[in-house]
Order: C-alpha cells, then structure tokens, then sequence
C-alpha cells in the first residue's frame, strides 16, 4: 500500500482536471492506496457546497464522496480566505462535508509521506 | 518504470517538454486522458500538407513510443471523435491500470 | 446589422471555453455571427464525436443546431495538426490564412474567451 | 457617449483580468461612457462575498464599487448555478451588491447594444 | 484606428496572432497592460544567442511598430522590472487614454 | 531526504501560478527542492523587479528569503525571449537543455501548478 498525493489548480467545469483528480484517487482509494488531495488557487472552488451543473458531473458531491471514502481533502487557507471561502477551525461553511481548509504546510508534509506526486493542472 | 501521464494537445508546449523527457527515458509508459488522447492523431508524415509541420525537430508521441506502450482513454477517445486505430491500447479500466501501473514498486508518475 | 467573429482557439471537452464559446455565439446568432476556429480549435471540426461516456455535452452537436452561424477553420491551423486529410464536420468552411485574417479584421468585433 | 461591454471568463486572483476590467470600467464609467461587464464561466466567482486576499486587491469590493458607480455587472446563470451560485430572483445571495445574475440572451443584448466590446481572458 | 490591447507574452500563440493582425493594420495602435509588457525587451536581432529565434518570420511587436504608436502601462512594466528604454511611451493616465482612443468615432479594440 | 523538482512555466504577476508555486516550493524547502524555470518562467528572473505600483508581492524577494531553494533557469527558454544578454537574478543557475531535463528526471517528483 503506498500513499499518493494529488495537487489541484483548477476550479471545477472550467477543466476536466477535478473529474480526472476523482477517477484517480477513487480507484486508487478502492486498491487501499492512501490519497491526499491538495486543493491549491483557482481548485479551492472545488467542495463548494450547493453546485448545481446542468451539463457537468457535480464536483462538490466528487469530492464529499472521496471525503467519504476517507481521502483526504485539504485546501490552501491563503487561496481560499483571498476566494471567500473564510477558514474557521479549518471548516468552511460553504464548502461540502469533510473537506478541510488547513495550511500551506500541510502540502509540504503531504509531499513528505507521499509514494507519488500527481499535479493536474491547465 | 516512468509512467507519462499526457492530457494536453501536442501543440501545448507542456506536450513537448513531455516528449523529450520521454526521449530519454527508456521505459516510458504513455498514458493519454483528456486532451492528450489527441496525440493519437495523424502520424510522422503528413502526405500533401499545406505545409510542412512547424518544427521537423519535433517528434510526435506514436513516433516516440511502441504502440504497447501507450494506453488511451477511451471515453476521452470518444468525445474527441479520436480512433486510437492500432496506435494505442484502449482499456475498459484506464485509470485501474494507471494506479497499479505509477504505484508499482520503483515507478515514477510525470504529469503534462 | 453587427458582426461578431468569435475565435476559438482551445481544444473540446479538456476544458469549458469551447462550449462556452459556442454557447455565446449561439444566443448571438440573428446577428451577424462567424465561429473562426484556430488553434487547438480546430480539433472541435473532426466527425464522430460521441460524448456520451464522457458525460459532457456533445460539441458538434451545437454546430448543427445553428445553422445561420458561419463556421470557419483557419487551414494553417488543421495542417499543423496534420487535420487536411481528416474528415470534418461539413458545416466548416475551410479558409487560408490571409482570407481567415481578412474575415476577423472584417468584424465590427473579435471575441475571444 | 458610448456604450462599452467588457466579458470575463477567469476568476478573481488568478489572473490580473478582473482587476484590469476594474481598471477599464473606473476610467470609461469617468467619462460617462455606458459600462457592461458580463462574467462568464470561471468570472462568476468574482463578486462572491466575503473575499479577504492577504496580497491582492479585494476583487468583490472593486466590482461592488463598480456596481455602485452605475456599471451593469451580470453574471452568466448556466455557468454561476454549476458552480454554486444559485440564481434567487436574479440575486445570489453568496454575491456582494449590485451584481446581478441574469441570462445569457443578456450577453447578446449586451454585444447589439455596445460600441465596443473588450474580452479580457487568459 | 485599430487599437490593439495586449496582455500575453510574446511566445503565447495569441500574441502571434495579434501580431500578424497588426502587420495588416496600418493605423494600429498598441497598448500594452499586463503580461504584455514582456513584447517590450529585447530586439529584433539577439547577438551571440545559443540559437536563433525559434521562427525567423515572426517579427517582434518593437519591429512592426513604430515607438511613438506603443504605450505601455507602468506599473505592469516596473513590476516585471522591464524598461520601456525608447521603445514605448509610458503615460501616467494608461487606462483614461485606452478608453478614449478606443471609444473614439471609428476606432476599434482588438484584445489578444 | 526527497527531493522535488517544481517547474514554473508561465511568466510573473500576469498570473498566480509564479507566486503559488514559489510559496509552494518555499514551504517544501526543508526537502531536496529546485524551482526550475522554463518557458515564460524564465522572466522571473529578471532583476529589478518592483511591483509595490501594480499592489502585489514581490515574486523575485520570494527567491532571496528562500536560500536552501536551487533556482534553475533553462538556457533555451532564456535565448528564445533574448534573456541571455539581460541582468539576470543572481542565485540563478543557469542550465542547459541536456542537464535541466537530467535535473529534472533525477528528482523523485515533478510538480507543474
């Protein structure tokens, strides 16, 4: 079992990388791997809650699923307090269940206990 | 193993930069998902062309690499109107089969 | 009446411009209105696309649906992707570079997303 | 007087277009010209209340002076209801004020009526 | 008057695209903000570069247009610490002037 | 110890990647890390930056305060935007094809924002 970590740039819709992001980590989750998800700039818009595509897989429900499924969801608190997405205690109320807003830092020690590193990114 | 994932177009310049790490990189294993499945398209000649492709320096990805060794998504093959046409195998578990693959002890997963 | 030349540049379905373009110049269409694709945007005029498995609106699709939109690719751009001996959507008027230039320069506005 | 329509497509911070649209709109709106912008795809995110950027200028507070200032800024609802913004009467109640969700038909209103159309996208 | 507002750098395809629309643009008027500020260094020729210029036909912005119809947005400029150095005007008032010259009876803005 | 290889290719203040990836890089330097510029990044390294007029941070004081870092710039990039006669950033090395795409391979990960 390794540990797999996955850095996000993109919000979702706007590039095919959050889907891409979730059929990874879900099939990597499913072989028991352990996967992190790290949730930088523009991808902070990712877990926002109420998203309602007419044409798109809903990217918010995505990721509570892999939030569900146990991977770790966290995003930048810089990125995501400057999108107004303010962080209190490390929850957004705007966002979906079980993603955190955490720390910079926290990229830093995810890339330390990571086997691989995957950025998807435009 | 270094295993490539593509997913932009071969005129991205993230392609190219990919194209030449894996020109030295003997065990390249190709993944295409997304945009990168449109790698797949024509071949090294272009018979009759208006023109000459911009840089003749630059290979194209089925010249670069066997074509077991290149795996293409095949929803993304589909969207795209893209035949992968015995330029790459299409598995019905794409992304099964990359996790196994860049999990694999010794492996290394590039993204472009 | 205005002219709009609206220039796709960005490949379909890798990302959202593509359908958003095309969705702005659909509701754009009694006016006077030209979809140039350039660039990766000619990968939208390849036939055959199927998103279904995909789970996104099928591009090609929306060309059909407004016929009263011109729908132009810029040569160059298809032969730099080896697209001449493709087939393609046959609603796209293919146009050499200085006729494709001419017809943007034409517009009373270029919009590009 | 002209009529002047400004389309976003990329959201605030990411890149300089919302604060360069901000620039444009001060200056044109100062020589009473009409001023549109009409946020598209990612742009839905920019006058989302809230915002605390450490770094950057308050992209939601330039476009709520905008607003203020008698610029017409609306927000495409296909693209603002995928990414959770959801249309309440033409209002989101996540946006700060006088930005309007409206309809995409308002975007080809916006290109018959104007003089001059400046998309401002990467 | 055609007015051209530039935002991307030189090697982004949109500024070639720009480009070539300017040379067929006599009475063009380039104004240049953000990113585009970086079509300000350099100039025609490199001397004792590694390579030459990627494509000889591209001509570079400061070699299709005269300097006095270049103006260039300061603060994009000290930022990226590029000196406009006589190759454009850098006007205190950038934005009032775009959007006079660009709501002008008869002008046009192109944006790349 | 790991070691990450972070490769910037798009030019400063334009947009936010320049400034994420060198707060990312920053925040990993206690690892094995180099920030490559390649591309429109190699403008990062440009001196004289001054960006207090335009209100964001300085991305070129981000490459001072972060000694441990190793700031790579490839020399083709830097030919191809006539850098190779600028002033350039002095804690950049510079680097040439052959050994920026061996950096590059030798790190454990490649990270692209």
């Amino acid at each position: 079992m390794g540990t797999l970590t996955i850095i996000l740039t993109d919000g979702p819709y706007i590039s095919q990388y959050a889907e891409m992001a979730y059929k990874i980590a879900k099939a990597a989750k499913a072989k028991a791997h352990r996967v992190n998800i790290f949730l930088y700039l523009d991808a902070v818009a990712i877990p926002k809650a109420g998203q309602n595509p007419a044409f798109f897989a809903n990217a918010g429900e995505l990721f509570a699923e892999l939030a569900r499924l146990g991977v770790k969801v966290e995003a930048c608190p810089r990125c995501a307090t400057a999108r107004g997405y303010a962080p209190e205690g490390g929850k957004s109320e705007d966002y979906v269940e079980g993603i955190k807003i955490t720390s910079l830092y926290r990229l830093a020690e995810m890339l330390e206990e990571s086997d691989r590193v995957v950025t998807l990114t435009r | 193993m270094r295993i490539f994932l593509l997913t932009k177009t071969p005129q991205n310049e993230r392609t190219k930069l990919c194209l030449r790490l894996l020109a030295s990189s003997e065990d390249a294993l190709v993944y295409l998902a997304g945009d990168g499945v449109y790698n797949l398209l024509g071949r090294g000649e272009e018979p009759g062309g208006i023109r000459q492709a911009a840089n003749q320096a630059d290979k194209s990805l089925t010249v670069l690499v066997p074509r077991h060794r290149i795996l293409a998504s095949r929803e993304d093959l589909e969207a795209r109107g893209i035949s992968a046409d015995g330029k790459a195998t299409v598995p019905a578990d794409f992304y099964d089969r990359l996790v196994d693959d860049m999990m694999r002890e010794g492996s290394r997963i590039y993204t472009f | 009446m205005r002219s709009f030349f609206f220039l796709l540049d960005s490949a379909p379905y890798g990302n959202e411009k593509a359908f958003g373009l095309l969705n702005a110049a659909a509701v754009s269409s009694k006016m006077n209105v030209a979809v140039g694709l350039y660039g990766d945007g000619v990968y939208l005029a390849l036939i055959g696309q199927d998103s279904r498995a995909l789970g996104l609106p099928n591009h090609s699709d929306i060309l059909y649906a407004y016929p009263e939109m011109r729908i132009l690719a810029h040569e160059l751009s298809l032969a730099d992707r080896r697209l001449m001996s493709a087939s393609l959507v046959e609603r796209v008027e293919l146009m050499d570079e200085e006729m494709f230039l001419k017809e943007m320069l034409q517009s009373d506005s270029i919009i590009l997303l």
